[in-house]
């Protein structure tokens, strides 16, 4: 794999150091030597003390955790553990929820994300989000992915058709509607219409990609392209993905943060989650012993 | 199986006693055979409507022998004048054109309004806000149409009209335009209403993750997305307009004329007969005829209007996933 | 990020070209909400001023006229000594008939169409069909009533109607009908009909299809899945339709005019064949009236007819609170 | 068959363990037999290498049956993967102690020859190694491994004395070489018995902490 | 485990023996020496030039395969491949399906299954059947089990009750809804609402219970209890499973049948088919090299 | 990481057949010590082993990682488990070849000795099945590993050669007696490395062919 090195166990983020160390040395496998050590990979999302409620019920119990940049980070975690809550606070979704409240620090990039002054609308241009369901607007491929574009900038219509075919080359799916730029976006098949809304949503030039389960409508095929895509992707930008399918964060992911009741219980490096987890209570749910 | 059923296994096949299978057969199949009477008479009522109204149209061409009546003269003639006793005059122009007239007028107030305030309802007004304005239109939708006609009769035509300009009549075209479209307005609304909000919640949650602000995603995803309903909305309330009877019966007066003029006092299709079936003409009469003619008109133009909202609907019906 | 350039081929992301490109200045993003917001509003309020000065200027007219006597007098040349008995006894047989009728013929044919018929051309052409006569205006139906049920296309000649019964019975019949309540009744549920069927395909519609094959599955007759669980889940959302069409016929006017033209009407019906008038058929009757005081009991008579409506709307609300609430 | 991966989990363990009693008993047997010139023993040992050949062989089966069929991760993986490398190396000893076996009977056929006493201790040690290995992974006990994996230091240095023996004894009494010779190879086996038995300490420790100490100092 | 003994590599079932055999013998692992062989299962299910369309598009050609009795068997393969159209046609739903046709023989427990003259209803009494999404009637826990042995007896109070109780044991619910049988179906955790419907499915007497993608509407702990549920029920019923998890596939069935573009690729032991499938297409499905 | 199942397998199984020539160098090099008495070569074997044992255990590493990771099931998961064997026995004939490396330089501190030509042919047979094995693994050739495992039989014997031969010298010239356990001793790891070669050649037909062959008659 030519990608760039990943975040050895040695590297692990400020959050992880933080906490206790757990008996004996935190490096477990020996680091692969044929891959080198991974500069300290920069924060992209921070969160300090982070809690949030939903009228009386508190979702999350105050987190402290460093998404690092250009990195795939997955979610795992029982249903209701509040894995999409957190992810919704980073674009401020949750601002749609009337209830949904939130304290602690979150920045993305070092600016505040919750203050009441953020420009939402600038701040959803930064983070982009793909949803469970594929959810292409019911128009032609062309003006889902110039969608966004059009809102933020103006662009000349040259212009517009490089950033579509941008993004979706970007997206890997240029060459398969490359001829059929004007069909119905519903026309396409799950896969192709998720690997659309990844489209959509990088073509507004955003630095996060939020993914709240974005395979579990899919079939295993359109899974397979969707994971080759994010793993593609991870070059370019700093990926959130929440999922059940812990197969799939394992697959997918350089670092992954395990919920349980509104804490985070361990963030480590994907590989020593699954081979080597710190804390019991992770190895109970990775291994499937949970409940 | 049930010899070596586990105790897991509820042994049902040894309890109670069978259904008997021909009892069950039998019912079904008389269901069905009722079932199917109820539906075939819809199919009735259609035919009948077609039969009759040919039949009588027919009639209505072949009762005289008067030159003014053939079918090119009731389609394009452009003076109606069934009842005045010297010359009979059988062109339909001056009543379509006074229902288009007062459908027009209305269409022009309610549909806009009616899609506005759709959009409101479904992407801005808070539940409980929807709720009070959804019964409120609730409402407005059953009130009896004659009400209206009363109303533009009573209220728009004295308190509205005339104060504005001298040249509004106590009949006239836009007092019942208006009336009309107060009527068809929370239909407008209400099934514009249900086609946005048919447009799953994703693709709002899709619009604002793009940084779309509220309007971008109501006129630019929302409406889009639903227009086919929209559109369907607008052809029935429209078609509701132009079978609209008791509203231009009262408000709209009573002398055909083929005009644009809103102040001008017309005479619709329905309202003709009205006219005819209060009975100011007798019965078998070639006057008496022409209704059956004029409905006939009206029939076929409704038809295709509902024709092409059913058609709007199935040949673009929104498949959002 | 953004200082790299698109290279064709390479995935790239489109953060150069946009980069480039002026953006939509925030100002204005957010003027174009507010104005969207106030066309929102406004639009809004002129519906609600419709209704309100609708009901503020019947009411100013016609809440003085209201009284019992109103109610339980006949009607009269005089303004003064009119009353509104036999339209409001017209109503009440008129709608009576109408709903026997339709609701079971409606709600069969929904059935039929939504649980029975495969989809062929047969049922595809009923639906077509259901969709048009929704659509033909309610005085079309009346001249439909008029040929097929008062005069039965004219069977039988001008000659007197054949009598079956005794005509002081409840169930006294003349063939052909006559303009009787019984033609009436059926006149509006020509009208209703498309009504109540659109409504009752609805309410089956929205019974999820799982629910279908979970009792196929289990060896449930298509009768059987109907019948105990299809028309339970449907029953709140169908008797909400069915109430609706209720009042849309009560408030029918048209076809009733061109079915009899009774305008006048001194009795209250005793059998299917009585002569009758309705509460809108009266209502037009005096507000077509130049006389100011005319319009003053019309505007009386209308306030009974939206207190009738507001009730029918009242328990539509009801039923669908009582039978909608989930178990437990 | 419907793996449920934690009822497996158990099964393979009971497993692994039955096996690790066999091989300790021929071992046992093998030093029996070295010891107290227990023929009959030798020979149960150098008859029946069958059966410890065929759990391994199931071991390894089910193990991979496991891994295609209930995907375990984290400890249940170490532990999977570490039943295959434990259950070979079972069989590597279980292969030994036969070879022994097969040496002392040959011995026993030559003129008596005095086993060296350094061979005896040899013996002894790594049998001890074995079953405190098997002990260790029995009862999860890291300590227990380490100080296995110390115990080998010993075994080897014992080794050495028996080779310095061979070496010395050898020239002296060339009559009595090929019978020294099957002393050397048997000494050279108890010490691979000891390795591998380190190696199976390793493994456990694995295991238990997720940490690879092959081939690191203690 | 205390189930029935799986049946072994050497244990085939005709349909497998009639196929080539591949190269080699087919008994690639050793049978675990712990475990007895299996006496050969009986056939339950029987397809025989088994082919269906829809309308002119076949979507089975030629399926010849035996389903075994008291056994778990999961059909696998890529969406479209027909999975769920072979699995209806077992208990004749896709009778709903105006255009579906059939050919070929189809059999159960020896019965014909395709004939007109079949009694649906019966047929459906003995081919229980559970959906993709929960569907519990929006009754009470009650009711709904007490739904289908009121379709199809006549029965005391008493009797109704007992059967309710023995459906809700064998769906492994009763502990948890017995004190509240008479609320709604509708307050169950998604999981739970899938026993529910197993337990109605069960409440008939069924002999084969059909599963089109049982969990694919459950979060993973859900998941797991009904996988627990179907292992279980294996030793009283014949259980024929479509899933699209191909994990699941592995964890919970005995046999396997892999289906490709409307043809059976291979149906073998589960283990087999996961370890050492002998075509290459299922090779490349179960690999994920697929496409 | 994001693991690609695919690319990983691709990597590896690179990585295995650069162990595989490694280790194979280092056979190679031994033998040539053996017979030129290239005591360079020997000196470079004794003393690098830890890039092997280096590679055995990132080799491990990874594959556990993939099965956590990436779930391989059938042909690849085959090939996985057998990477993790393969890899753990290629270490065993590195470590035998350090072996023997220290055996020949130590001979060549002694009077020199007649190297026996028996052990040259089990050297030279040794070696060569090792080539073969991994020329059998990376060109998926499963004939060549049966053949393979039927020249463990010749080495077998000629083995048994050896050991009659040191039998009868060791009386005949016990001065020479350390030498020729020394020879012996190099005798019995070639033998050793070719058994172990024999294992891998069966795990290579179990990766091609899904047949476990081990411990059964060829
Ligand atoms: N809009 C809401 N109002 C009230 N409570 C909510 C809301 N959304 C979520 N919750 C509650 O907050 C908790 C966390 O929810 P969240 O959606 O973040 O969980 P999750 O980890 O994403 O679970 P899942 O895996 O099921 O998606 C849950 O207990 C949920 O019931
Ligand atoms: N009602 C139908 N009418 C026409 N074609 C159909 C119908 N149902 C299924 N098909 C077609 O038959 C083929 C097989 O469908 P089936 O549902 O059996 O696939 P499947 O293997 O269950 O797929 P999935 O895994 O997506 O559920 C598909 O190509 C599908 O498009
Ligand atoms: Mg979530
Ligand atoms: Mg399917
Ligand atoms: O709706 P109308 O009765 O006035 O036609």
């Amino acid at each position: 794999m030519n990608t760039p090195a990943p975040p050895s166990p040695g590297t692990t983020t400020p959050a992880a150091a933080e906490r206790p160390a757990p008996t004996g040395t935190a490096t477990a496998a020996a680091p692969d030597p044929a891959r080198g050590l991974a500069p300290l990979p920069e924060v992209c999302v921070r969160a300090r003390a982070f809690s949030s409620w939903y009228g009386q019920f508190q979702a999350l119990k105050g987190l402290t955790l460093d998404i690092p940049a250009r990195r795939v980070t997955a979610f795992i975690g029982p249903s209701g553990c509040g894995k999409s809550t957190f992810l919704r606070w980073i674009n401020r979704m949750n601002d749609t929820i009337a209830s949904a409240r939130a304290s602690g620090q979150l920045s993305l990039d070092g600016d505040s994300v919750l203050e009441a002054s953020v420009d939402v609308v600038e701040l959803r241009r930064r983070v982009g989000m793909v949803f469970q369901k594929p959810n292409p607007f019911p128009k032609s491929i062309f003006e889902n992915v110039a969608f966004g574009p059009r809102l933020h900038r103006k662009l000349s219509r040259a212009d517009l058709e490089d950033v579509v075919e941008a993004s979706l080359r970007g997206a890997a799916l240029w060459d398969e509607v490359k001829d059929r730029l004007h069909a119905s976006a519903l026309s396409l098949s799950g896969g192709q219409q998720q690997r659309l809304c990844i489209a959509r949503a990088i073509a507004v030039g955003p630095e996060v990609l939020l993914m709240d389960e974005p395979c579990s409508a899919l079939d295993p095929r359109s899974t397979a392209s969707v994971e080759d895509l994010i793993r593609e992707l991870r070059r370019s930008y700093t990926i959130v993905i929440v999922t059940h399918n812990m197969q799939q964060a394992s697959r997918v992911s350089d670092m992954t943060a395990f919920f349980f009741e509104g804490t985070l219980v361990e963030f480590g490096a994907t590989d020593e989650v699954f081979t080597n987890p710190r804390n019991r209570q992770t190895e109970d749910y990775v291994t499937g012993r949970f409940g | 199986m049930s010899a070596m059923a586990t105790p897991s296994s509820p042994l049902l096949p040894s309890r109670g006693r069978p259904r008997s299978r021909a009892g069950r057969i039998w019912s079904e199949r008389v269901v069905r055979w009722t079932l199917l009477g109820c539906a075939v008479f819809s199919i009735v009522t259609t035919f009948a409507i077609i039969a009759v109204l040919a039949q009588e149209t027919f009639r209505f061409f072949t009762i005289s022998d008067s030159p003014n009546i053939s079918v090119w003269k009731f389609v394009t003639g452009t003076e109606w004048s069934p009842l005045l006793g010297a010359e009979q005059h059988f062109g339909v122009l001056p009543l379509v054109s006074g229902t288009l007239l007062v459908t027009s007028i209305a269409a022009v107030f309610a549909l806009p309004i009616g899609l506005v305030t759709a959009v409101y309802l479904s992407e801005y007004a808070r539940p409980r806000v929807r709720s009070v304005l959804k019964s409120v239109l609730e409402v407005l939708a059953g009130v009896p149409t004659v009400v209206y006609g009363f109303f533009a009769l009573t209220f728009i035509t004295p308190q509205l009209l005339q104060p504005m300009s001298e040249a509004f009549g106590t009949y006239n075209a836009l007092s019942a335009g208006l009336a009309v479209g107060f009527m068809i307005l929370p239909i407008v609304c209400s099934l514009s209403e249900d086609a946005l909000r048919a447009v799953p919640q994703s693709l709002r949650d899709g619009a604002n993750a793009l940084g779309a602000t509220k309007f971008d995603v109501s006129v630019k995803v929302v409406v889009p997305a639903a227009l086919s309903g929209v559109i369907a909305s607008f052809l029935l309330a429209l078609t509701r307009a132009i079978g609209e009877t008791m509203i231009v019966a009262l408000a709209a007066g009573g002398l055909a004329q083929l005009t644009l003029n809103p102040a001008a006092q017309v005479q619709t299709m329905t309202a003709y007969m009205v006219q005819i079936f209060l009975g100011d003409a007798p019965a078998g009469g070639v006057e008496y005829q022409s209704s059956y003619a004029v409905a006939f008109v009206l029939f076929v133009l409704t038809l295709g209007m509902t024709l092409t909202g059913a058609w709007i609907l199935r040949r673009y019906r929104e498949a959002y996933e | 990020m953004s200082g790299m350039a698109i290279q064709p081929g390479a995935p790239q992301g489109p953060a150069a070209v946009l980069a480039a490109a002026p953006a939509v200045s925030r100002g204005h993003r957010l003027l174009s909400n507010r104005l969207f917001l106030a066309a929102c509003l406004l639009s809004t309020t002129v519906a609600i001023a419709v209704l309100a000065t609708l009901l503020v200027s019947i009411f100013i007219d016609g809440w003085g006229g209201l009284s019992w006597e109103f109610i339980t007098r006949f009607a009269s040349r005089k303004p003064a000594e009119a009353g509104i008995k036999a339209p409001l006894w017209g109503s009440v047989w008129v709608c009576g008939i109408c709903g026997l009728f339709a609701l079971p013929i409606g709600i069969g044919t929904a059935l039929y169409l939504e649980e029975f018929a495969s989809r062929n051309r047969f049922t595809e052409f009923v639906r077509i069909n259901i969709t048009n006569l929704s659509g033909v205006p309610s005085i079309v139906y009346g001249i439909i009533g008029l040929t097929a049920f008062a005069r039965m296309f004219g069977v039988g000649g001008k000659g007197e109607p054949i009598a079956l019964g005794n005509p002081d019975s409840i169930w006294y019949i003349q063939l052909p009908f006559g303009s009787g309540v019984l033609a009436g009744g059926l006149t509006l549920m020509l009208v209703v009909l498309p009504i109540v069927i659109v409504a009752s395909v609805e309410a089956l519609r929205a019974v999820p299809p799982s629910i279908r094959s979970g009792s196929l599955a289990l060896g449930g007759t298509t009768w059987q899945t109907t019948w105990r669980l299809v028309l339970p889940g449907a029953l709140p959302t169908m008797m909400t339709g069915a109430i609706l069409a209720m009042s849309r016929a009560i408030g029918e006017a048209a076809p009733l005019l061109v079915l009899g033209g009774f305008l006048l009407v001194f009795r209250t019906p005793v059998n299917l064949m009585s002569d009758f008038t309705v509460l809108p058929l009266q209502i037009f009757n005096w507000a077509s009236r130049p006389q100011e005081t005319f319009h003053a009991i019309a505007a009386s008579a209308i306030i009974v007819q939206l207190g009738l409506l507001l009730a029918f709307n009242a328990v539509a609300i009801l039923i669908r609170a009582k039978l909608q609430r989930p178990l437990q | 068959m419907g793996v449920n991966l934690h009822d497996e989990m158990i099964e393979l363990r009971r497993s692994l363990l039955g096996m690790g009693a066999l091989v300790e008993q021929r071992v046992s047997r093998v030093v029996d037999a070295l010891v107290e010139g227990d023929l009959e023993a030798a020979e149960m040992v150098r008859a029946g290498d069958d059966v410890v050949d065929r759990l391994e062989v199931a071991l390894e089966s089910q193990c991979m049956r496991l891994i295609a069929l209930a995907h375990p991760v984290a400890g249940d993986l170490r532990f999977v993967l570490s039943v295959i490398r434990i259950s070979s190396e079972l069989e590597r000893i279980g292969d030994l102690a036969r070879g022994i076996s097969k040496r002392i009977i040959k011995l026993s056929q030559m003129e008596p020859v005095d086993v060296s006493a350094p061979l005896v201790d040899l013996a002894f040690a790594a049998r001890t190694m074995l079953s405190d290995v098997l002990a260790a992974l029995s009862n999860e006990d890291a300590a227990l491994c380490r100080q296995v994996r110390r115990s080998d230091k010993r075994v080897d240095d014992i080794h050495k004395a028996v080779l310095m023996w061979g070496r010395e004894e050898i020239p002296r009494h060339p009559e009595q070489s090929r019978a020294m010779i099957e002393i050397l190879t048997m000494a050279q086996r108890f010490e691979r018995i000891a390795d591998i038995t380190t190696n199976i300490a390793e493994d456990v420790i694995f295991v238990l902490e997720g940490r690879l100490v092959r081939h690191e100092a203690d």
